[in-house]
């Protein structure tokens, strides 16, 4: 794990690159690291994210700036922004159940191959996806997400890089964690090595490569 | 007169059962947590990760790490408990959610659900909406009778399906109606409703009993 | 949830049940639901558990009292009980990798149909199950794995069952707790409502139908 | 002289970086953790749920809530994380683990490693060994070059294999020895061991560069 400044994601993060982003509808999004990215004029980013906000929060402002190339999302209905340049086809929308999307990511993070899920059969979904029967029931298998970059919130890091997430503003962001090359998490403080107990490690340190301390925003 | 979200949210209400644990979808839905009976204690599940969601905060307490599935502050009662989105899917597609509430656009004869896309129109996207109807215990579909003058109960959906599993109950502002492998059955009809006024605001064809009794809205 | 004293599982759990036992070699195994077992003869169980631990501890002793009739677990090497009673066809043993094990509950307690693993592929594991291609790569499909009853042991729980486990004697137990018909948890102490923190709870008591307050063994 | 075993260990504990996630399986690979060199800090995981494993506990300070994966007291370090075996086996599995160390029963030809059971004798179970071979970044066997006798480096497999993935690096009391896709390099010899006699107790063939040094132990 190695402490860095926001500005830097600047040079870490092409432009073009697949990245995952943390929240739901703002709420424990990695908002310090969106805005470096934004008033560099990063561009052309995959984007795998639950949701894409609201045009003045979280993810949602990225989109606005013309961040994006193409999401991966579950909901875009909040802003009203993604829904235009989806329309314009001036980016690229997949839609994704929300409980099929976090499995994906977690498979891809774990090694697995894919899983496989009811939801979506018979809708349209389904696209061309395997279906897959099992003791009589249909299932889509669903096929593991991976990401160049994670970019996720969290309330603290130790000096390892263990983490602590506060209340909602967990949701996705260990799942991400656990799914792309580089995982960079911003954190509001630093905690001394051994503060946090053992039992109380939401996720261990060794999924996180870089930490941003962002103030609260 | 009552007012129509509020009939509907009121009688959902009427449903829910002592220790059961809930997740209420945005709109109409959202409502249904006003009215629950009293000596009725249920467990408010929220996708983006906590079971025992409290009600919205007083002003000046509002904190921007809880938030509830439409992204706004809520509050936390005692004995509630956060989890990641993985866990929270895990809930709802693993059969562990008791009652889902969510607003539709259209439910067919089949009782199949419609309410996450408009073609060509309006594409939010199928949130967790898909996985709730398919893992959620019961099912249970909060929207008004019409839009625009036009049915909402069908015979069959045009709109893109959000599960091929039949919801288990439609409340509307006309009528209570259960889905069957007969087809539609009118349960009930709201206060000052003619059965016949039902069935002229329905497209599809309803299997309506000797007896439609008058939604009891406590 | 309801909190019930140790005997009253006798009734509960037929003979024959299929049920998932938490612990690791012993630790974080639910004792005291075990000895009751024991001593009221319950037998012709399905055990689904990681290992049988030793002969004196934990899961070990019901296999040493001829509670089982079919054991799935990752490893049996530490309790010579068990491989006798499989070399002389007392008892079924299948064997499962450990992290096919905990994911096949896992699927089995959050509704997905199988997931796709590389573990076993080219070994004995394989066995007649179907392999999937993805992306050039082997995976093997593994089938959800469900129980009548699961068996774990918590440090403590609140009066909604919310609960905490403590360190190693995690391991399996909130995987358990998904995916069995009714999920009896013994642990140490029972504190009030409100006196954990919501992020600090490990597995909501959603998943929790009986708790019974044990002794530290 | 060096014991054999202590002799595998040490070497091996060469080969730990900085920084490493390691997992060490039962039996030599467990002996490894008390010859990390200085100025080495690695970070033990043990597959039951740990990440920052320390040594035994002193006598009287055992605690039955924290154990290693061969069921013995441990403690935890400052900085040690607990999760759960299914995020366990995602570290595991994900190639989230930089080096696994297990002890083995057959190394063949090709790397492949058998390692679980020997059919109609002894049938432990794989364990977590089938996911560390298949998962880990780095996986190197510890083992002694020979079992009553007979080479447990072997033309082909004749145990169940455990993975199709081939192993890293073999560590005998005799040899170091490297798989690779043209066969198995000797790299190293123990002290006071010539290379005709690691040729002659191996079964496999082994490639023999120009110089083979000896092992370096420190």
């Amino acid at each position: 794990m190695k402490i860095i400044q926001a500005i830097e994601v600047v040079d870490l993060i092409g432009d073009g690159s697949t990245i995952m982003i943390g929240g739901f509808l703002g709420c424990g999004s990695p908002d310090g690291i969106i805005d470096e990215l934004i008033s560099n004029r990063k561009k052309a980013f995959t984007i795998i994210t639950n949701d894409t906000a609201f045009p003045d929060k979280g993810v949602g402002k990225l989109i606005v700036a013309r961040g994006a190339k193409k999401v991966i999302a579950s909901h875009i209905g909040t802003n009203p922004e993604t829904q235009r340049q989806m329309i314009e086809k001036e980016i690229e929308v997949e839609l994704v159940p929300q409980g099929t999307l976090v499995e994906k990511i977690r498979a891809g993070g774990i090694g697995l191959g894919g899983i496989l899920t009811p939801t979506g059969v018979g809708t349209t979904v389904e696209n061309a996806k395997q279906k897959i029967t099992v003791d009589g029931k249909d299932y889509l298998l669903e096929l593991p997400l991976r990401a160049d970059f994670a970019l996720i919130k969290a309330k603290r890091a130790d000096y390892y890089g263990n983490l602590q997430f506060a209340l909602t503003a967990r949701n996705f962001n260990p799942i991400m964690a656990l799914a792309a090359d580089k995982v960079i998490v911003e954190v509001e403080e630093i905690v001394p090595v051994g503060s946090i107990s053992p039992d109380d490690v939401h996720l261990s340190g060794v999924f996180v490569d870089y930490v941003i301390v962002g103030g609260r925003k | 007169m009552m007012k129509p979200k509020e009939l509907i949210a009121r009688r959902i209400a009427l449903e829910l059962k002592n220790g059961e644990l809930v997740n209420l979808g945005i709109g109409i839905p959202t409502l249904v947590a006003n009215y629950i009976p009293n000596g009725v204690q249920v467990f408010f599940q929220s996708e983006n990760g906590i079971i025992g969601m409290g009600p919205l905060p007083k002003a000046g307490m509002e904190n921007p790490d809880l938030t509830n599935a439409s992204g706004l502050y809520v509050t936390s009662l005692p004995g509630a408990a956060i989890f990641d989105s993985a866990i929270s899917f895990g809930i709802i597609r693993g059969g562990h959610l008791d009652v889902t509430v969510l607003g539709g656009l259209q439910v067919d004869e089949h009782g199949l659900l419609a309410n996450w896309m408009i073609p060509g129109k309006k594409v939010p996207g199928m949130g967790g909406a898909m996985d709730l109807v398919t893992g959620a215990k019961k099912v249970m579909v909060a929207m008004t009778h019409t839009a625009k003058g036009r049915s909402k109960i069908v015979k069959k959906c045009n709109l893109p399906l959000t599960s091929i599993r039949s919801v288990d109950l439609i409340v509307t502002d006309l009528a209570v109606i259960k889905p069957t492998k007969e087809g539609l059955i009118l349960k009930e009809i709201a206060p000052g409703i003619s059965v016949e006024y039902v069935i002229q605001q329905t497209d599809a064809h309803l299997i309506i009993p000797e007896k439609v009794p008058e939604m009891s809205l406590n």
